[in-house]
């Protein structure tokens, strides 16, 4: 069966207090050197049959209207190998 | 490899089996085969490894737990005892209420997060099987000292997952504590209880009768979660050198659990259901064992059946299995589609499993072949039992001559003042609300009072207005300097607790937390615990319903303080009667209920102030815990108090800062001619509360309490917007208030 | 001494003539205020109607609120899930032709989810779950759900959510304030970073209301926060549909 | 700046609610096919200075000691491109 993932990430200019909580968390962990952090999702999804454009058309209109709030979040998709 | 069936086991009596590796000792696997007539097969020696384990067969304990019935007092209220899933207290009207307490202290110490998260889910399982609706949760949490880094790891992770799950069950938190000791460190306790309201009628058992019936699990699919956890987890020190034994930490699902508790609970209404057992420790061993055991037949079981996550798993993983949110029913024939029907409606996985046979076997079966042929009563009740031996350790006498009431004290007034502000703000001391703010207490509607009053109270009947308090207490500091006294101290300011907000205290349920049982000075405190508490619950006439065990808190050679939490029930009958701890009405009379006697032993201040412990501690005087009880309910119900406190560590200057603050008034304090103001105000004496009295009350209160002989000091008024301690010092409360709110906050920033 | 406030004055007949006003609260699974707000409305005089999330009938009810909790375990997102259910469709279709619905909490989250309220819901800005008595500004008495309260009036109701935070881009931010389409505002304290202190917003028409707040956990004195602040959510829609 | 993307997911015999719950939906969205469906963090790290193997060694202790609780979740990184 083939993997499909998809990354949903915060849009740039959407507060991501997650990833700044690790970025704070970092230094006093002994971790200098890291200047940003942003903390996303990652679908990791199993799919059945080919992975053709077709499916992958279908996959990308789901993480659009699902798996993504597009109002806040990008995504990408792609095939895993 | 072959199918270990019962078959192929009679055939090869003499090949080795890792029951070591299981936890089972020699003479226990010696004692299975006999048991058997054969040795075991693998799947029998999975069942009966985790079901005899420490902490499903209660082996170390259960010799000293039988005193809890051999001295439970006279209680109409008690409707179901000791050994069901929780216990089940009458409320009135034709209500009945189940409470109870556990313990995912291992867990928690793993995976802050998931630990103390399906924590939470077990005891909800656990009140949900006896056929009540959860309607709040509490959490009793002890933690290492508060600045030790892993503190920051294990804390902020217990308390999101407890507030996680918790709030997405849809469970209002209404109390619990938080208590930090060096003597945590590296085994923190993460107790967490529950309680469920229902009708007389629906109380249900976990018993499997009725030759014929089905036997349905549903909720979450099996997955190879928590395997040998049960066994290898509560039998043996948490040691981090041996991966190998690293309990498997398992994640929570609350949604599943949230659609768990509405199905389940539309199936009851419905009248579907003659037995149930939740799923948790042991899994499928255990509640199939303890369902047929306690049924009036044998059991069948088609393990091919169980819906898997991973269909890897093997027969005896799958018996073995502790993944969460499931539940196993036994239904009619007749009611199986309607049952199956409920679960869809809420899409919860259900399926037959197997059936009620008039045997009295329990059989598994596992592609066709049988692998487990027992009697169930010899896996679920017949374990082992040990008499530890125990003694009073030897260092035991010179811990009690080290007496707090002769460390130093405070030279002056400013002293004395500068210690009140070290108390307060100690994080002991301070204001758990950066924990307790992160728990829903308002959900489900019905919540009178939650942090930081005395005892959580919720409503119950909206017409009559009945409604239930819960309070938790423990002091291991106490409890590390006399056992027996200790266990009765947490006890009577559970009481205590529970009658400041006005609810007549019922009943009993505990989490004995302790070190290891195969070290004698342990065993003996463990003992001591047990004797003092099951003591107590005679004297107070409140029976212990239910409880918890968690040996094995300790890192090498040290232990953990003995730590029994102590969780009471009450009743009140008009919610609108309760008493909050505020102080809220200036001009209001302050009075002290009880006697303050020198008794500094193993109190808030010496810890903070000398960082000490040593002595005896407090006296316990139960009769009058039961006085100071009555007079308080009478006092609510008649409407003679309109604030109540109860005095326990850090004594009166911390109970008066505390309803203070709540109340956003000040005190103003006349130390009594005589009394020596330190002791006044850092004394832990038991037995004692504050209380507002509206000066029409005055007269018809003192009357009261004089005619039953209950000792009473008038001590200040509710006046300013400072704590003045006259002829001493005087604290504004905004000062208070940040000594007191500040510390947790900047701890775990 | 009752510890219930007695049903407001505004109940009674319901606006299509069948007697007492009926008000839709809905459950999704993992729906936790559906019985508290079906007592909300009770004790506002109105008929409380479960509904339930595979049902696309409203059983004609005049009013639907969509209450707090986390459905679907908030996985994905806050309200992701809940959105597609049957009775959305409806919902939707409903709202735009003119039904007063409210949504609190998560309610809030699945009709930003559906876009009938614009913007979207986050983490809060400290990442942890908060739950507290709340001060907010009544910024709009205009929408279905506030009739009975004074533009800028001051009310506490308690608050509970890890996912409180409102963002929206800085157009709708300003399209929203222009039109005056911020419904609540938080005083004092802003709980979880959300942007221009929106606590709840309404639709262009009115009709449509969310907000983070539990309005239907301040309606009775001895319970919750013990205000009784947010009965009159409840009560403005038996004012809005008897005038309607 | 490099880019270094840290994958964090819960390991394949821990139960994943999250993903489950993806996945139940879809078919009642009109997606089928898709078998299983997995749900982790992503975090994309901004590192200062080179992405050389002693910078990638520390990003890795940084997932193993924080970013990934190792007892439930396996991690992978990787420098973006
Ligand atoms: N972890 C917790 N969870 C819920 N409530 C807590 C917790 N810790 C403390 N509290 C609450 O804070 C208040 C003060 O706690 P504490 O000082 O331990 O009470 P007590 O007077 O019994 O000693 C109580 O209402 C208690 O229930
Ligand atoms: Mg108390």
């Amino acid at each position: 069966m083939a993997r499909v993932v998809v990354d949903v990430m915060l849009k740039p200019e959407i507060l991501d207090p997650q990833g700044q909580a690790v970025q704070r968390a970092l230094p006093r962990l002994g971790f200098e050197g890291i200047a940003d952090v942003r903390q996303g999702k990652r679908f990791e999804l199993e799919v059945e049959g080919p992975v053709d454009d077709a499916a992958l058309a279908r996959i990308r209109e789901m993480a659009e209207t699902f798996l993504a709030n597009t109002v806040i979040e990008d995504f990408t998709v792609r095939v895993d190998s | 490899m072959t199918l270990d069936t019962v078959k192929h086991a009679t055939e090869t009596p003499d090949i080795d089996q890792p029951w070591a590796e299981l936890g089972l000792k020699q003479d226990e696997y010696e004692r299975v085969r006999e048991i058997l007539g054969r040795r075991p097969t693998g799947a029998e020696l999975a069942m009966y490894s985790v079901m005899w384990s420490e902490h499903c067969s209660y082996k170390s304990s259960k010799v000293h737990l039988k005193q809890f019935g051999e001295k439970a007092p006279q209680s109409d209220a008690l409707l179901v005892g000791i050994g069901e899933n929780a216990g089940v207290v009458d409320v009135g009207q034709g209500y009945a209420v189940t409470f109870k307490v556990e313990s995912h202290n291992h867990p928690s110490y793993v995976e802050p997060y998931q630990g103390a998260a399906t924590g939470v889910g077990g005891i909800v399982r656990d009140i949900i099987a006896m056929g009540a609706r959860p309607i709040a949760v509490v959490d009793p949490l002890r933690f290492g000292a508060a600045d030790h880094p892993d503190t920051k790891r294990v804390l902020p992770g217990v308390v999101s997952g407890i507030g996680g799950y918790g709030n997405c069950l849809g469970l209002p938190n209404i109390g619990g504590e938080t208590v930090f000791d060096a003597c945590y460190q590296g085994n923190p306790l993460v107790n967490a209880g529950a309680i469920g309201v229902m009708r007389h009628e629906d109380i249900h058992l976990a018993k499997a009768s009725g030759s014929g019936n089905k036997v349905i699990l549903y909720g979450a699919r099996t997955g190879g979660d928590g395997i040998g956890g049960a066994s290898i987890l509560a039998s043996e020190t948490f040691d981090e050198a041996k991966p190998s034994k690293r309990p498997a930490v398992q994640v929570g699902d609350p949604f599943q659990e949230k659609l768990l508790i509405e199905c389940t609970l539309e199936a009851f209404a419905e009248k579907l259901v003659v037995g149930i057992q939740d799923l948790g420790a042991a899994g499928l061993s255990c509640a199939t064992s303890e369902l047929a055991s306690n049924g009036s037949g044998g059991m069948r079981v088609e393990l091919d059946d169980v819906p898997l996550r991973d269909s890897t798993l093997s027969p005896e993983e799958i018996l073995m299995s502790e993944s969460q949110e499931r539940m196993c029913a036994v239904v009619e024939p007749s009611k199986v589609e309607r049952f199956l029907a409920i679960c869809e409606k809420w899409d919860v996985t259900a399926t037959v499993i197997g059936e009620v046979t008039d045997g009295d076997r329990l059989e598994i079966f596992w592609h066709g072949e049988m692998i487990v042929d027992v009697d169930p009563r010899t896996v679920a009740h017949d374990g082992p039992v040990y008499e530890r031996p125990y003694a009073r350790p030897a260092w035991q006498d010179a811990l009690q001559a080290d007496d707090a009431n002769k460390l130093a004290r405070p030279a002056d007034a400013d002293e004395l003042r500068a210690q009140v502000l070290r108390l307060v703000s100690s994080p002991n001391q301070a204001s758990k609300s950066w924990i307790t703010g992160q728990y829903d207490h308002f959900v489900q509607g019905n919540t009178v009072l939650a942090q930081p009053e005395d005892s959580g109270m919720i409503r119950i009947d909206e017409d009559t207005n009945l409604g239930v308090a819960i309070a938790t207490d423990g002091n291991g500091r106490f409890t590390k300097l006399d056992p027996y006294t200790g266990a009765q101290l947490a006890l009577a300011e559970a009481y205590r607790n529970v009658a400041a907000t006005g609810a007549k205290p019922l009943a009993v349920s505990d989490c004995l937390n302790f070190g290891s049982p195969e070290d004698p000075a342990v065993m003996w405190q463990f003992a001591e615990a047990i004797r003092g508490l099951a003591d107590g619950c005679l004297e107070m006439g409140t029976p212990v319903t239910g409880g918890n065990v968690s040996l094995y808190n300790q890192t090498g050679e040290a232990a953990i303080h003995p730590t029994p939490v102590v969780a009471v029930l009450g009743v009140i009958d008009d919610i609108s009667r309760r008493t909050p701890i505020a102080f809220a009405d200036e001009g209001h009379l302050i009075y002290l209920l009880g006697d303050t006697k020198e008794e500094l032993g193993g109190s808030a201040w010496s810890q903070v102030v000398h960082d000490h412990l040593g002595g005896l501690p407090p006296a316990v005087d139960l009769g009058r815990e039961k006085l100071l009880a009555e007079i308080l309910i009478s006092a609510s119900r008649d409407g003679m108090v309109d604030a109540a406190h109860d005095l326990s560590d850090g004594g009166l200057i911390q109970a008066l800062v505390e309803s203070c603050l709540r109340g956003g008034k000040g005190a103003r304090i006349v130390v009594p001619d005589g009394v020596d103001p330190f002791v006044l105000l850092f004394s832990e004496s038991a037995g004692r509360a504050i209380v507002a009295v509206p000066r029409s009350e005055e007269l018809r209160f003192n009357d009261m309490c004089g005619a039953r002989g209950l000792p009473t000091t008038r001590i200040g008024v509710i006046d300013g917007t400072e704590i003045d301690i006259q002829g001493q010092f005087s604290i504004p409360l905004s000062e208070l208030k940040v000594a007191h709110e500040e510390t947790i906050p900047a701890i775990l920033a | 001494m009752t510890a219930r406030p007695s049903p407001a004055t505004a109940g009674g007949d319901g606006p299509s003539g069948r007697g007492n006003t009926r008000v839709g609260v809905i459950t999704f699974p993992g729906t936790l205020d559906d019985r508290d707000t079906q007592r909300a409305v009770r004790l506002a005089g109105a008929e409380a109607v479960p509904l339930w999330h595979r049902d696309k009938d409203l059983k004609q009810v005049d009013a639907v609120v969509l209450p707090g909790g986390f459905s679907y375990g908030d996985y994905l997102r806050a309200g992701a899930i809940s959105r597609f259910s049957p009775v959305m469709e409806t919902v939707i279709e409903q709202a735009r032709a003119g039904m007063p619905v409210l949504g609190i909490c998560n309610g809030f989250q699945v009709l930003t989810e559906t876009h009938l309220l614009p913007g979207a819901m986050l983490r809060n800005n400290h990442l942890h779950f908060i739950c507290r008595d709340q001060k907010l500004r009544v910024e709009n008495a205009n929408t279905s759900w506030t009739a009975e309260y004074e533009a800028g009036q001051e009310i506490s109701i308690p608050l509970k959510n890890i996912d409180g935070r409102y963002v929206a881009d800085e157009r709708t931010l300003d399209m929203l304030e222009a039109e005056g389409r911020v419904a609540f505002r938080y005083l004092d304290t802003n709980p979880n970073g959300s942007l221009r202190d929106i606590a709840g917003i309404t639709n262009e028409a009115g009709n449509v209301v969310g907000l983070m707040p539990h309005p239907e956990h301040a309606v009775e004195p001895l319970i919750g926060s013990g205000r009784t602040d947010g009965l009159g959510f409840f009560t403005s829609i038996l004012k809005k549909l008897v005038n309607a």
